[in-house]
């Protein structure tokens, strides 16, 4: 019982098993979050280099470095890789996994053989879409969508790579309902519902949108599978089918898989912002509900990918109305957060320039979307690069934003040790400049009229395809800066105390790192999250 | 925490009368199927179907003994599935 | 032109700026505010915050409401511009767009096909889009125009072009390699310069009708068949050997004067080797008719050029999936690709023969009878090709000549 | 280890009810596809209908509510004490399972044998929305099968458990989340019985 006990209180890092074998098999929520976080950020690097290979192409019109074919490929695996390697398991598997019991005060999640499971399932999913790269007649083309009748008839392995997307969707469903049940059940007694955290709140909202609508897609995607070796023909005209519906099918998971992947970047934007006021958070409850709001509504608003597919006037109709009301929930979030700010004594540490530009590029982000939610201007402007600028500030700048955000803030507390300030501080400058040369000049691409997924475009289009491709490279130096940062910081960063930032949430009462079963004693909540009197800097 | 952890024991009495009003709804939706109500066949099985649904899930499933929250959990997953298919309509029936 | 018609552009680039310039102030309030605030309440200037305010719901309810009536003006805006763009004018000039990997062929009322989209400017101009293949997307930037080609649907758009030029038409739906390459032209034309080249087909007809009439083609064969007179067979591209009443012989390329002589006078000047037996037409028709029969003549000569392989090749896309060099695209590649031994997938069965220019004709008017081993059946039907083109197709793959690899 | 320690047996009926509405949900996208089919081919749509066997169809229905209520009496048994009860139950569900499998198996067969499936020759002759129902009804009710499978497998490992005693009076949540997804199938099942078998 004692050398039990003495495990218990050991931090997590050092746990008397050694090796590989302790990590992959490990049931421990922050070894299975360090998982996530070294598998999710590896196939991030991927998804960038195969970015910068596509800007490199369109870097002049004509073929520059790649063929057609290969060029499609490229687009593809960028697609598939960032959504669904990095971007939908981001903040949740690696900062849900590690901080949700810990915020909760809880000693695990609800179910951490399921957790490691996932992971599995997630590895297994990549390997498959690595796997996808090779044999068959060559890796997918089809773009991350999976269009039919494209994807049915192309001869490249796309039904390899939609086999990974359902697995990877399976990981995540099994991710989603063990957050719900951990909320649920595993709350300390002391927390009450309006005493949780916004970054529980968020992932409590994205993990209901996780478990309801992932199986749709992926019943789609087993549907395309199976076109392509049976022949099934449920999209196929000739065959009774509807080529449409596919489209719906595809978009009722994936708009809302959108709100999977900004949710939680909300959510960890409202717990740094007020650390870094000293003041609580201007709106708790508006913030709730426009977090449940926009799970919610986000979901009936799929169709605003379809005006110009030939879907009904009404539904047009319908589809633009709703997206406008879902811009609500949002607009009300951005300005509770620079409300926080008001009269408050801000720092400007790492996370918080993170949080911050993370507002502006969301700001963008959000505002272009209004467009193509009108669907008049949506029509010119769908498919084309404006779409994919808008796309990439949404999520890059937004979901990407607030990961950064993120691993500045937190990781100091899982590894108990600090990165360079002033490193990072310059990464974010670059990264940020890199980022609005790269897609802003997209975006005016685009408005003038060139289609997105082009190998090839006119002369007319090149000036803005090359300041692009020339914002691409600072964007990919400011990247690599952060990570190395943050790397070097987590390895051998100076060692910080159980609280660097004087936060209030009850992971930060707890020792960095924290030991294994999270908290020596059953932990009190004497604070609420956003109550930052008397909370010292440690 | 684990205080709900308590269960209640459905009698086997009670689990068999739910099986025969199962098997008497599959009777009757058959029989009204054999006959041609129009548009009205498609309801009435519907009807049927929801109603045998709500025998299993109440007592086979014990959602009726469960708390309240899963009752609205499950609300919310239907919702949802109808929601899905509802809006899918609207492209649908006015394309 | 009607003076209220309206077009595709004017309300949709209002929504644009409306929302745009909305957006602008809204994203430029809120950094600004996030800029003064970060510099105002510094914590070098600001040690301790100066509020505990945890919210303030009148606050939330005036950013609820405020932002809620913008959006849904935006909304109503964004709708109509929209409605303007599927409600089609009533008296549009209507053609069909055909999509297919990766080109687009434009069929008009009378039957007239072009690869090029050629509108009269001014008109409205409705397009029905249909898809032999996979999705595609009909978009005109210039008129903010787009709208999927949905294979078994047909989806329609209209736009008025309101000066004469050249408007880019791209595919905007990805459909594979050659989708970047799937681009077409939109050439807006005066009316009369529309009204020649689309009644081209019906004036000829008329013309033929008209010789039929007058008994021209008792003596002229249109095919180039040897009869009494000289064929019609490209009457203006030849050369001919005039012999003059004085026995002296010059040559004559056909123009407008001389296609009337020998109409009017044709004993004037004979082509040698020919008796003189024709009789003149004077009087026998009037002058429009005989303008119109010389029109026709005149015109006789892209007619009989022979089709040009290669550009056919480039137009119908067909360089998408093969290549020239021997290389594995989504087709097999054409190099050598005439008198090799093809191995094909033909009704189950796998089957070795030497690809014959039969092949090559069936290969390509019906691809999915027989398709090369290793090869998904994606190419589509290429049978709208005339004889003609086809000829010229089959020749110029006859000509690529090397060594054949799968 | 921590594993065991924290039993929370809400929590996991909860974990298991959640992923029940994601197989619901899944069904869902089936469901979407017959509720648009249906209202664009009609017609042909239950033409297509009334070739399915819905003798066989009425005896799979009653099949699998009897083999639900065998799982509903199991888990009773077991809260009672009675394991022996329950694993008798138990069996007859799985054998109730494997009739049902083999009653689709004979179906499946006799439409397969006609050319009656997704690519067969006499189907590609068929009107675009009878193809569109026997593509449907292969995928769903393949679909439900391989879930007859797995909660079979699922209740089949509960058997074990419950003879080797890690299943008992006052640990049951294994055998109540297996038996939960047990009716789940047969919950969709009573759904997919009227719209595939009895449309008119």
């Amino acid at each position: 019982m004692n050398s039990a006990q003495s495990e218990v209180n050991t931090n997590f890092l050092q746990t008397p098993r050694k090796g590989l074998g302790s990590w992959i098999f490990s049931t421990d929520h922050k070894r299975i979050g360090i998982l996530y976080l070294c598998s999710v950020l590896s196939f991030f690097l991927v998804g960038i280099a195969l970015g910068l290979a596509l800007r490199l192409e369109l870097f002049s019109p004509g073929p520059t470095i790649v063929s057609a074919q290969t060029y499609n490929s490229l687009f593809t695996l960028h697609g598939v890789i960032m959504i669904f390697l990095f971007i939908i398991p981001g903040i949740p598997a690696i900062l849900g996994n590690i901080l949700l019991p810990l915020q909760l005060g809880a000693k695990d999640v609800s179910f951490p053989r399921l957790n490691l499971l996932s992971w599995w399932l997630y590895m297994t999913g990549a390997a498959l879409a690595l796997l996808s790269l090779f044999g068959g007649s060559g890796p997918p083309d089809t773009g991350w969508t999976f269009y039919v009748p494209f994807s049915a008839i192309t001869t490249t392995n796309v039904s390899l790579a939609a086999t990974a997307a359902f697995v990877l969707g399976f990981s995540s469903i099994l991710t989603g309902l063990n957050f719900l049940t951990t909320i649920h059940r595993l709350r300390t007694p002391y927390m009450s519902w309006t005493q949780m955290p916004l970054f529980i709140w968020s992932l409590y909202a994205t993990a209901w949108v996780q478990v309801l609508a992932t199986p749709i897609l992926g019943i789609t995607l087993l549907l395309v599978v199976l076109e392509r070796s049976l022949g099934l023909g449920l999209f196929d005209p000739g065959k009774g089918g509807d080529p449409l519906l596919f489209q719906h099918l595809f978009w009722i998971y994936s708009h809302p898989a959108v709100y999977i992947m900004i949710l939680p970047g909300m959510g960890v934007i409202s717990e740094i912002i007020p650390v870094f006021t000293r003041k609580h958070i201007f709106g708790y409850k508006a913030i709730v509900f426009s977090t449940l709001a926009i799970a919610f509504a986000g979901s009936l608003v799929w169709g605003h990918h379809m005006f110009a597919s030939g879907m009904s006037d009404t539904a047009v109709f319908v589809f633009s109305l709703l997206t406008f009301i879902v811009a609500i929930p949002s607009a009300i979030k951005v300005f509770n957060w620079v409300a926080t700010m008001y009269k408050g004594s801000v720092t400007l540490a790492p996370p918080m320039l993170f949080a911050l530009s993370f507002i502006f590029l969301f700001s963008v982000g959000g505002l272009t979307g209004l467009v193509l939610g009108a669907p008049g201007p949506d029509i010119h402007v769908h498919d084309t690069h404006f779409v994919v600028g808008h796309f990439h500030y949404t999520m890059f700048g937004g979901t990407g934003f607030a990961l950064f955000a993120a691993l500045h803030f937190w990781l100091p507390k899982v590894f108990g040790r600090m990165y360079n300030h002033r490193v990072a501080t310059g990464a974010w400058l670059i990264l940020f400049t890199g980022f609005n040369i790269l897609y802003g000049s997209m975006m005016i691409v685009g408005m003038q009229g060139m289609p997105r997924r082009y190998y090839d475009y006119l002369p007319e289009f090149t000036l803005g395809n090359q300041i692009a491709t020339a914002g691409s490279w600072l964007l990919a130096v400011g990247i690599l800066l952060m990570f190395g940062n943050l790397l070097r910081g987590c390895l051998r960063g100076e060692p910080v105390g159980d609280n660097p930032w004087g936060a209030a949430t009850l992971e930060w009462t707890t020792s960095s790192p924290p030991p294994l079963e999270n908290f020596i004693d059953e932990p009190e909540v004497t604070r609420g999250p956003y109550d930052f009197k008397g909370v010292n800097i440690s | 925490m684990n205080d709900t952890n308590s269960q209640h024991i459905l009698s086997y009495a009670l689990l068999l009368r739910v099986w025969a009003a199962l098997l008497a709804l599959t009777v009757v939706t058959v029989g009204i199927s054999r006959i041609d109500l129009g548009a009205l066949n498609i309801w009435a099985a519907l009807a049927i179907a929801c109603s045998k649904g709500t025998l299993v899930l109440l007592f086979f499933m014990h959602l009726k003994y469960e708390s309240r929250l899963f009752a609205w959990m499950f609300l919310a997953a239907l919702c949802t599935l109808c929601i899905f298919i509802g809006f899918t309509f609207l492209d649908v029936l006015y394309r | 032109m009607n003076a209220d018609a309206r077009n595709t552009i004017d309300k949709v680039d209002a929504t644009f700026f409306y929302i745009f310039g909305i957006s602008a102030l809204m994203l430029l309030g809120i950094t600004l505010c996030m800029v003064w605030f970060a510099y105002r309440y510094h914590h070098s200037r600001h040690p301790e915050p100066m509020s505990d305010s945890k919210g303030h719901p009148l606050i939330e309810i005036v950013w609820t409401i405020i932002p809620s009536l913008l959006v849904l003006s935006m909304f109503w805006y964004g709708w109509t511009s929209f409605t303007n763009l599927r409600d089609i004018p009533e008296d549009a000039f209507a053609l069909k767009a055909t999509a297919r990997m990766w080109s687009w062929s434009f069929e008009y009322e009378n039957g007239l096909t072009s690869d090029r989209l050629r509108v009269p400017t001014g008109q409205a101009i409705e397009v029905s889009i249909e898809s032999l293949d996979v999705l595609h997307s009909f978009y005109l930037p210039a008129f903010r125009v787009k709208r999927d080609a949905v294979p078994g649907m047909t989806t329609r758009v209209w736009f008025r072009p309101e000066q004469d030029g050249e408007y880019n038409l791209f595919c905007a739906e990805y459909c594979g390699t050659g989708h970047s390459a799937m681009i077409s032209v939109v050439e807006a034309m005066p009316q009369e310069a529309f009204d020649r080249w689309y009644n081209q087909k019906q004036m000829a007809q008329q013309a033929l009708e008209l010789m039929k009439k007058q008994g021209c083609l008792g003596c002229h064969s249109l095919d180039g068949a040897v009869s009494v007179g000289p064929t019609f067979q490209n009457f203006a591209g030849r050369e001919r050997t005039l012999v003059l009443p004085d026995a002296s012989k010059r040559t004559q390329l056909a123009d407008r004067a001389y296609t009337r002589r020998s109409i009017l006078e044709p004993r004037a000047e004979l082509v040698e080797h020919l008796p003189a037996i024709m009789p003149s037409f004077q009087g026998r028709m009037s002058d429009e008719e005989l303008e119109m029969i010389v029109d026709w003549l005149l015109a006789q000569r892209q007619e009989d050029q022979k089709p040009d392989g290669a550009k056919i090749f480039a137009d119908k896309g067909c360089g998408g999936c093969h290549s020239f060099d021997g290389s594995k695209g989504l087709g097999p590649s054409l190099l050598g690709v005439f008198g090799h031994e093809a191995r094909v997938q033909s009704e189950g069965a796998l089957r070795t023969f030497i690809a014959d220019e039969a092949y090559l004709r069936e290969s390509i008017l019906n691809p999915k009878a027989a398709v090369v081993e290793g090869y998904a059946p994606l190419m589509p039907e290429f049978s709208d090709l005339s004889t003609a083109e086809l000829d010229a197709l089959v020749e110029y793959l006859k000509g690529l000549k090397g060594e054949h690899r799968h | 280890m921590s594993v065991d320690a924290h039993r929370d047996d809400t929590g996991a009926r909860m974990g298991m009810w959640l992923f029940l509405f994601s197989e619901l949900l899944l069904f869902g996208g089936l469901f979407v596809l017959y509720a648009v089919t249906l209202s664009t081919h009609g017609e042909a749509f239950a033409a297509a209908g009334r070739e399915l066997n819905w003798v066989l169809g009425t005896i799979n229905t009653l099949v699998l509510l009897t083999s639900s209520l065998t799982a509903a009496i199991a888990l009773s048994a077991v809260q009672k004490g009675n394991s022996a009860l329950a694993l008798r139950c138990l069996w007859g569900t799985l054998a109730l399972a494997l009739c049902f499998l083999v009653i689709k198996y004979v179906e499946w067969s006799s439409k397969i044998h006609h050319g009656l499936y997704p690519g067969g020759a006499q189907l590609a002759e068929r009107p675009e929305g009878q193809m569109a129902f026997f593509n449907l009804y292969y995928v769903t009710t393949g679909l439900h099968g391989l879930h007859v499978l797995i909660g079979g497998a699922l209740l089949g490992w509960v058997v074990l458990k419950i003879r080797q005693g890690g299943v008992h009076r006052s640990n049951f949540v294994l055998l109540e989340n297996s038996v939960l997804y047990w009716h789940l199938v047969d919950l969709i099942w009573i759904f997919i019985f009227p719209l595939y078998y009895l449309m008119l």
